[in-house]
């Protein structure tokens, strides 16, 4: 049954956003929106599927794309992060603050 | 003279003002520069009232369309009450610059700003022009409080800006209610102000947007118990600004009163006057009780100027033509009376370099013109016959006595309190034996006594020979009534039985 | 007829330029040179003078008038006009006016001739004379004024000037303080006058608001409406002539120069009230009750104040309170509508009153200050002119016949008991034998027996020409003044009350011959009984008494003026620095700055939120959109 | 029947390497597990008939940017004392989701009134390369030439951020 | 097509600038102030030909391009000059401002011009996924410009939690995207509204939940409570151009999709108009709240942002009474970004070196050492205040007519009684500046004439959006 690709995508999306609450470190927190992403993806395709439209197909295509463009900056991002402080923690970055 | 009178004077101040502000001027220069420009809006003024014609219309009317999608314009004129409070402004303001002679720049740029942004508010005639000369005419005095005034001059500045912006803000939102009331009642946008006269609110919305418009005119005038302001800003500020709030400035707050609430909101204003009246008249001994207490003259001065507003208050609200004419003649009677008061204290501070009632003494034997003009100022102040002073208060205490019994008799209270502490202080300080502070006071010198001369003749010609003043103002209170619903004139006597009672015939 | 009334105008204005004058020549003059003082005095009198000739011919054109249409009018301008309120600035001669404008006008000149000596080495001698001019300019405004509006002109600038002569020794706070107290006191009264003009003029008003309007149209009111002006004016009244309660103010009056206190304390100002009573009198005969509350106020007054009288040692304080008796017969008299009885004492009262503080004034004078009789003493032979016109004066004041205080306070017993007011009578009697006793107190106190003071006793000497003039005229005055108004049982013709006739409304009692010779022998008898007690106690010298008992009472005047004070004045003040201190910034103010504080302090609080923690902000995304979806998805069912 | 076995496995699959993705300490354990869950979400896609983007999963997703991450992960050689301690982490993994519950329940109860229907395997055309390309570059070009501005502005951003810059003046 | 590319005009320009800049960096023949230059010369270009579309071209309310993606109405017109108008005042003050800080490269002006385009899509978008795809081409490009400043670990700190929460937020509007999808069977606004109104909003559950997170993911971009907490960490670690910039190209941008999306049907504005109302009024004070408490100017203008929007969100909810839909919110915005980038502008020649003066006491004072500064930086401060007769009052005067005239009265109120709380902090700079003695010297010359002139410049156009307010 479709809704089962839905409640997954729905279970996949709300642990993507228990990642980005609970986890301090970048890797896992980007990954978790990555999740998030590809959560939306699995309900896109579902939801073509359930429509008979193809543009969903499409939508997740593009929503790839931007993924990986996302990905990149974030990476470079952590590159530059790992380089000021040898960190990987979020807390650390909390000079900005009140 | 010209085609755009009303603009031309509303704009030259600003424009000087401007120029003053930005060229690298002297401060003599800056000074003949003011004195020049309020002289020349003087000789226009005069040309104006020359011109009035008091139909109990507008007159000297402006139109240019500003935004016409809202029927918003740049629309000037003015009508009796406008006038008068123009004719105050332009009359008084030349007289700082001659005896004030040694400030900023700045300080007499921001006294052209502020002259400009006055005669805008009350000539305007559209209601968004009205609230944007209002806003202005308040950065002004913001600035002169804040750069040139006494040593608590920040918190006093804070106060007065926020509480006053405050107040304009929540008519902002109720200027903007009748608006849309407007629009929804004829389908065109406009923000006339006359035009408003047409609406006649009622329920819920509507007494809050009175609320919205009273609150600002309130702070603005101030009523109590709005006021808290007031006695920090009259007292930190200069001379020139104090003077410019008290004797011009609290006008405008009445003067919005009548011009915009009272047409637009006919029966809400009269459900709520005797509240608003009350509040004028506890106001009124509030304030008044306050002065006896206060050791600094001119704390003492800010004081009696805000009883006196709660007098001026109580007449806008007795609605009948007797209280309003005589309101909008105590307005200028005070703007001549208090506003001069408040430069002598600004003379008195400036040559004893103290505000405390308790070093000073014996000024009149000192200074025996310098006496002479105070106490002229002061008895027109308390309201005595042959000064513009008692006019007014006569007549508002007149039509406050029809309005309601208990509200006329308690404004005629003031006629004690008033005295109370203008003895008081007089006594204090012009009479007893001299103190060191006051031991070498100078009196008036020719020039100085020459500015103030106008003013202290206007004081007594008001009170002697008012009808001209008068006939000028009449038509345009008397509008306000002849017009008037039925609603509102069974609202006018709350009292009925006593008027019945009064003139029954006897068998 | 066909005449110009231009000249009513010129009456007031006279002095009041003379002020104006006075004022600016020594406003420019007092910089630079000194210009000697008589210019002042002479330039002084000139208004005064100029006055009193046209008063004169007032009086006359008044007489030349047919009984029924004895008034004329001159209105110089309209005042002010709003609405259906119309008020010109006009001035009203009637037979009311006419007779105040002469003894007003003739005493004020005497008294500005007599004060070219009394002030002469006083360094701000045009001062004085600027507001004498001006009190007098006042006070013919006050007596002219065709309507309530312009007659309150009047009316508020005597006490202005009141005020300005009370405290014209500026230096001492006391006498500041007096001032003060004297305006003060008058506005309250001032307020009752305000408050009685607007309820007439909302009644009838409308109708026209001058005089001869509101007569007219005085039918129109209902009597409670009646009552209620009577009694806020009459307020006015008690605040102007110094009756219960409001008569504090005016023995402390007694600190300004004593011509102040002779013309404005004494003669003129003070009566404004009785005038006033007497203008209204179209209200007053309409409702009985208001006449009777005006009528025991005074003779209540007249009582109390001849107690105080009797225990003062302050020789201007004497006269003062024997003032302040005198004003309660008068206001006695016009509240048994006895109008043109109240108006001839106020008449007769105004010489010899007159008189007797310019003698004081002059006893003072040459006595270099000192007021207190018990310093004085045997100064009969050092100034026989004096000595001898201030007795004429007591004589008329304590009611000894043929003086004139005799018969005008005859005619207000007379009619008080005439009229049916036992009680008002029975008292006025009284207070006559106390007025005798202390009338005479004084007199012999200070003139008779042996001087107190040797030293101020040696350099005493006869008062100079200027001054004693001006006593000579007006003790012919109070010799005289009587026979203007000889009753009938003396052969007379009661001239000034059919003078005043047409315009006071008076009662006239049944003409009883024998009630009025009671009368009359009853006012002997009490005036001999009080001579012959004061004669007893002082005629031959007496040193000061201890005052013990009711005499201490009487003495501090019932300590009245500190009832006031703790009743009123202390609370007042109170009050303001109660809420100067108290009220105004923690509760009037406290919203203000309360919010303000709560609203930094929540500042302070929120700033926390913004921890810098990423995961944290992520946090309240999660909670606020978990809130949000909760919500939502109750909205869904 | 196949298909419900299949989805079921690759359901499970997917939610315990989103899991692992979420507790796992190292980040490389992350990845890895990651990697799992967008293998199983490939798999679900083929059910679903997105031929396509099945394989689009497996080249672009699970291939290109994976390596990309565990590239960088390794590249930066973290250390495990380098990574947070997150000793509370168990605290916040159980707040996170008694925080989500709402969102979830939300989202479950909208799909509840979407309308349902068995998956089946779909006709030949839908979901194939051929098909989707020919919407794609019909009906989707804006957006499509809009993700090339997307990609330049990252790979400049790149660039700019990690890459070497020479210091002006 | 031919026409439909003219209205693409600037957008097309700015991205070939972006790319051409982009190009040109590879090359070292090519200045820094060259590059500025063109980028400005670019901005200005495209601003004059928008503004010469707007007042002389067709006015349609729509025209739908490229399949109904795009969109250009009067409202997206305006939008554009704004964002164009930012754009060309921030390269203004990014020449001023790199006098002092030399950190930039020629690839900031590109990365400038890609924002912009992003935002100019952003305007035009009629379809979710290209929604999508031009925030995030705007996100990243301002990722990157926040981050800009390498050595600077500030800068990294507000890149890092930018980047974090602006990805979370941007997965919110795929699955949000994914929904609306779902029910309606396609992401573009004309279709969705077709089915809503034929529909119905609330019978529809898919629609509701994939709007609220595609609303969630919009408000988190114009930094609505409660998604606006990053908003003071980024802006406080950005350069002051960039700040300058996101406060107000962007802000344009978001509002400008946002109310395209809203407009797509009124059942859907409708429905969402009491969410919207307590999240402005809680942006309103929450905003103001966080501001009275800052100390850093950049900070408290950050927060005074959360405010605003939450007056912009009263613009959305009163949308329905407006003449032409949005202008009221275009107005605002015009008004808005005037007033924040002549605050930056000013800034911008003023921090000096490393930003050093960014708290409030160190500019006590500045009235007396450079009183034109101070005077221009009160003139922007009134206008954010909405004092007349500058065009903070006009916008702030539409927005409350407007929302009383669609019976939002309790809005309205609330709208002004925040403006009171929020006097408080504007009028403390004055107060500082002017008040105070200065305890340091401001002695050090305003590096360029751009500087000064752009900010002069604005001056004028706080005044002449005000006196002239064309946009309605």
């Amino acid at each position: 049954m479709i809704h089962d690709y839905l409640v997954l995508s729905v279970i996949l999306f709300c642990l993507g956003v228990v990642g980005v609450f609970a986890r301090r470190n970048f890797f896992t927190v980007f990954m978790s929106v990555e999740l998030m992403l590809n959560a939306s993806n699995l309900a896109f395709i579902a939801f073509a599927r359930l429509q008979q439209n193809m543009d969903g197909h499409v939508l997740a295509l593009l929503i790839m794309a931007v993924a990986a463009a996302e990905a990149a900056l974030a990476l470079a991002v952590v590159i530059l992060l790992h380089k000021q402080t040898g960190k990987l923690d979020t807390n650390v970055f909390s000079l900005l603050k009140g | 003279m010209f085609a755009h009178l009303l603009s031309v004077m509303i704009f030259l101040p600003i424009v000087a003002g401007l120029i003053l502000l930005f060229a690298p001027l002297s401060r003599t220069t800056a000074r003949i520069v003011g004195f020049g420009v309020s002289l020349a809006v003087l000789v226009l003024s005069i040309d104006v009232y020359a011109g009035f014609t008091a139909t109990g219309k507008l007159e000297f009317v402006e139109y240019i369309p500003w935004i016409p999608s809202l029927g918003i314009a740049y629309h000037l004129g003015i009508d009796g009450i406008s006038l008068f409070i123009l004719m105050a402004s332009a009359v008084l303001l030349p007289m700082v610059y001659v005896l004030f002679g040694t400030r900023e720049k700045g300080y007499y740029a921001n006294l052209l700003l502020v002259e400009g942004a006055m005669i805008g508010a009350v000539c305007a005639a559209d209601l968004v022009l009205f609230y944007v000369f209002w806003e202005v005419m308040l950065l002004p005095v913001f600035f002169m409080l804040g750069l040139y005034g006494g040593p608590r001059k920040i918190p006093a500045t804070l106060k007065i800006t926020l509480y006053t912006i405050a107040g304009s803000l929540l008519m902002l939102a109720a200027l903007a209610y009748l608006a849309v009331q407007y629009h929804a009642l004829t389908g065109e946008w406009s923000f006339s102000i006359e035009k408003m006269g047409l609406l006649d609110l009622s329920g819920h919305a509507a007494a809050l947007a009175l609320f919205g418009f009273m609150i600002a005119f309130a702070i603005k005038i101030p009523l109590f118990p709005f006021h808290t302001w007031l006695p920090d800003a009259y007292t930190e500020a200069p001379t020139a600004t104090t003077f410019v709030l008290s004797a011009i400035m609290a006008k405008i707050g009445v003067y919005g009163v009548i011009r915009v609430v009272m047409p637009a909101f006919e029966m809400e204003f009269a459900r709520y006057a005797l509240f608003f009246a009350y509040a004028g008249v506890i106001g009124m001994m509030y304030c008044g009780l306050t002065a006896i207490a206060q050791k600094d003259y001119k704390r003492l001065l800010a004081f009696s100027s805000a009883s006196h507003m709660g007098i001026i208050a109580v007449g806008v609200f007795s609605m009948n033509v007797q209280a309003l004419t005589g309101t909008i003649y105590q307005i200028v009677a005070h703007a001549t009376s208090t506003g001069v008061l408040f430069l002598f204290a600004g003379i008195l501070e400036e040559r004893t370099r103290t505000r405390s009632i308790n070093d000073l003494g014996g000024i009149a034997s000192q200074a025996p013109i310098f006496a002479l003009f105070f106490a002229i100022a002061m008895l027109a102040s308390v309201g005595l016959p042959g000064t513009s002073g008692f006019i007014g208060e006569f007549l508002i205490i007149l039509g406050a006595l029809k309005f309601n019994v208990a509200i006329g008799v308690l404004t005629g209270l003031s006629l004690i309190i008033g005295v109370c502490y203008m003895l008081w202080l007089f006594q204090r300080v012009f009479f007893e034996k001299s103190k060191t502070a006051s031991e070498r006071f100078k009196d008036l010198s020719p020039v100085e006594s020459l500015a103030f001369v106008p003013v202290i003749l206007l004081i007594l010609v008001m009170g002697i020979y008012p009808h001209p003043f008068l006939r000028k103002i009449e038509p345009s209170t008397a509008q306000y009534f002849a017009a008037a619903t039925p609603v509102v004139a069974q609202a006018t006597t709350v009292t009925p039985a006593l008027a019945a009672d009064l003139t029954t015939e006897k068998n | 007829m066909e005449h110009s009334t231009f000249y009513l105008g010129m009456i007031p204005l006279y002095p009041l330029l003379g002020a104006v004058c006075i004022g600016l020549f020594h406003v420019l003059t007092c910089k630079r040179w000194q210009v000697p003082p008589l210019v002042y005095g002479l330039l002084a009198c000139v208004g005064p003078a100029m006055s009193f000739f046209l008063a004169l011919r007032v009086f006359f054109e008044l007489r030349a008038l047919p009984l029924d249409a004895r008034f004329f009018t001159y209105k110089a301008f309209t005042w002010f006009s709003v609405g259906d309120l119309h008020l010109d600035m006009g001035f009203l001669a009637d037979p009311l006016s006419g007779l105040m404008l002469l003894f007003v006008t003739f005493i004020g000149t005497l008294i500005h001739v007599y004060s070219i000596g009394y002030m002469s080495g006083d360094k701000s001698y045009a001062k004085f004379f600027a507001y004498m001019n001006l009190f007098l300019g006042s006070m013919l405004i006050l007596v002219l004024g065709d309507s309530p509006v312009v007659m309150f002109v009047g009316w508020e600038g005597v006490g202005l000037c009141s005020y300005l002569l009370i405290s014209y020794y500026s230096e001492d706070r006391d006498n500041v303080l007096a001032g003060n107290k004297a305006f003060i006191v008058n506005r309250i009264g001032d307020l009752g006058f305000v408050l009685g003009m607007g309820f007439l003029f909302w009644a009838i008003g409308s109708h026209g608001f001058d005089f001869l309007s509101l007569k007219a149209n005085a039918h129109m009111m209902t009597e409670s409406s009646i009552l209620i002006v009577c009694l806020l004016l009459f307020v006015g009244a008690t605040g102007k002539s110094a009756q219960i309660p409001l008569y504090v103010w005016l023995p402390d009056a007694m600190a300004g120069p004593t011509p102040v206190s002779a013309l404005i304390h004494a003669a003129t100002m003070v009566t404004a009230g009785v005038y006033m009573v007497a203008r209204f009198s179209f209200l007053y005969v309409e409702v009985a009750a208001a006449g009777m509350i005006v009528a025991w106020i005074g003779i209540l007054t007249a009582l109390l104040a001849a107690i105080f009288g009797m225990f003062q040692d302050d020789i201007k304080k004497v006269l003062a309170y024997s003032t302040v008796s005198q004003l309660g017969y008068m206001f006695a008299g016009v509240g048994v509508t006895a109008y043109s009885a109240g108006i001839f004492h106020v008449f007769t009262h105004a010489f010899f009153k007159a008189l007797l503080f310019l003698g004081a004034g002059a006893v003072i004078y040459v006595l270099h200050h000192e007021q207190n009789i018990w310093k004085m003493g045997g100064l009969k032979k050092k100034m026989p002119i004096t000595y001898c016109t201030m007795l004429i004066g007591a004589l008329a004041l304590a009611g000894c016949p043929p003086f004139a205080g005799f018969f005008s306070k005859d005619e207000i017993l007379y009619s008080a008991l005439a009229n049916g007011h036992f009680f008002i009578w029975l008292i006025g009697v009284l207070v006559a034998a106390m007025t005798a006793y202390y009338t005479f107190r004084m007199i012999f106190v200070v003139f008779h027996g042996q001087p107190r003071d040797q030293q101020a006793y040696d350099h005493a000497h006869e008062a100079p020409l200027v001054m004693t003039v001006p006593l000579i005229i007006l003790a012919i005055g109070a010799l005289f003044a009587g026979f203007y108004n000889l009753p009938a049982i003396f052969g007379g013709e009661q001239m000034i009350s059919h003078w005043l006739a047409p315009s006071v409304a008076d009662q006239h009692p049944h003409d009883s011959f024998l009630l009025e010779f009671f009368v009359i022998a009853t006012s002997v008898a009490a005036f001999a009984f009080g001579l012959w007690v004061a004669y007893k106690r002082f005629g031959k010298g007496a040193e000061e008494p201890v005052f013990t008992g009711f005499a201490r009472f009487a003495y501090h005047k019932f300590y009245v003026d500190e009832l006031y004070d703790a009743v009123f004045v202390r609370p007042y003040k109170a009050i303001g620095a109660e809420i100067s201190e108290g009220v105004e910034p923690n509760m009037t103010d406290a919203p203000v700055t309360g919010i303000a504080r709560l609203y930094m302090r929540v500042g302070t609080l929120v700033k926390v939120l913004q921890s810098g923690y990423v995961r944290v902000y992520a946090i309240y995304m999660v909670l606020g959109l978990g809130i949000m979806s909760f919500i939502l998805s109750q909205s869904l069912n | 029947m196949l298909v419900d076995l299949l989805f079921t496995c690759f359901a499970v699959f997917s939610v315990l390497g989103a899991l692992g993705l979420i507790i796992f300490r190292h980040p490389m354990n992350g990845a890895m597990s990651f990697l799992v869950t967008l293998v199983s979400l490939a798999g679900l896609y083929a059910l679903l008939s997105a031929k396509l983007l099945f394989a689009l999963q497996l080249i672009v997703y699970a291939g290109a940017i994976m390596s990309l991450v565990v590239f960088v992960i390794m590249f930066l050689n973290i250390q495990p004392d380098q990574l947070p301690a997150e000793k509370t982490k168990v605290t916040y993994l159980v707040a996170g989701g008694v925080a989500v519950t709402p969102v979830a329940f939300f989202l479950l109860k909208v799909i509840n009134r979407l309308p349902n229907m068995p998956v089946s395997f779909a006709d030949e055309g839908f979901g194939g390369v051929k098909e989707v390309g020919l919407i794609f570059f019909r009906e989707w070009l804006v957006p499509f030439e809009i993700v090339s501005i997307l990609l330049l502005t990252a790979l400049v951003g790149a660039v700019v951020l990690a890459g070497k810059r020479e210091k002006n003046k | 097509m031919t026409n439909d590319f003219m209205l693409l005009f600037p957008v097309i320009l700015v991205s070939l600038g972006a790319i051409g800049l982009m190009l040109a960096a590879t090359s070292r023949c090519v200045q820094i102030e060259q590059a500025a230059w063109a980028c400005g010369g670019l901005f200005g270009f495209a601003f004059l030909v928008q503004l010469a579309a707007t007042l002389t071209g067709d006015q349609a309310l729509y025209s739908s391009l490229f399949n109904d993606i795009l969109v250009v109405s009067p409202f997206s017109k305006a939008a554009s000059l704004v964002i164009l108008g930012c754009g060309l005042f921030t390269v203004c003050s990014s020449l001023s401002y790199f006098k002092k800080n030399n950190f930039s490269s020629t690839e900031y002006y590109s990365l400038l011009l890609f924002a912009a385009s992003g935002m100019l899509l952003l305007t035009m978008t009629r379809e979710l996924i290209s929604t999508f795809i031009a925030l995030e081409i705007m996100s990243l490009a301002i990722y990157i410009l926040v981050g800009y400043d390498r050595d600077n670990v500030l800068s990294t700190e507000a890149v890092m939690k930018y980047l974090i929460l602006g990805a979370f937020a941007g997965a919110f509007l795929t699955m949000g995207s994914a929904f609306v999808y779902g029910a309606a069977g396609s992401t573009k606004f004309a279709l969705i509204g077709n089915f809503v109104a034929t529909t119905g909003f609330l019978s529809n559950p898919a629609i509701l939940a994939g709007s609220f997170f595609i609303l969630v993911a919009f408000l988190f971009k114009a930094a609505a409570f409660p998604f606006h907490a990053w908003v003071l960490d980024v802006y406080d670690g950005a350069s002051m151009p960039i700040t300058g910039f996101m406060a107000t190209a962007l802000k344009t941008a978001i509002f400008a999709v946002f109310a395209n999306f809203l407009l797509a049907d009124s059942g859907l504005q409708q429905g969402w108009v009491t969410f919207l109302f307590y999240i402005a009024i809680l942006s309103m004070f929450m905003g103001n709240f966080i501001a009275i408490g800052q100390n850093s100017l950049k900070r408290m203008l950050a927060a005074s942002g959360i405010v605003h929007s939450g007056y912009l969100l009263i613009g959305l909810v009163a949308l329905g009474s407006q003449p032409v839909p949005g202008s009221v919110v275009a107005f605002y915005l015009a008004a808005y970004a005037a007033g924040t980038l002549g605050i930056f502008s000013a800034l911008s020649y003023l921090s000096g070196k490393g930003e050093q003066w960014k708290n409030f006491d160190d500019f006590k004072g500045l009235a007396k050492t450079k009183p034109y500064t101070a005077f221009a930086i009160s003139i922007f401060l009134l206008s954010m205040a909405g004092i007349p007769p500058t065009a903070g009052f006009m916008g702030k005067l539409y927005i409350i007519l407007a929302a009383i005239q669609t019976g939002q009265i309790t809005l309205a109120v609330l709208g002004i009684v925040s403006s009171i709380v929020a006097m408080w902090y504007y009028l403390r700079l004055i107060v500082t500046m002017y008040f105070h003695a200065p305890e340091r010297s401001f002695a050090e010359e305003c590096p360029s004439r751009i500087g000064t002139v752009s900010t002069l410049v604005l001056v004028l156009c706080v005044f002449a959006i005000s006196l002239y307010p064309i946009a309605l």
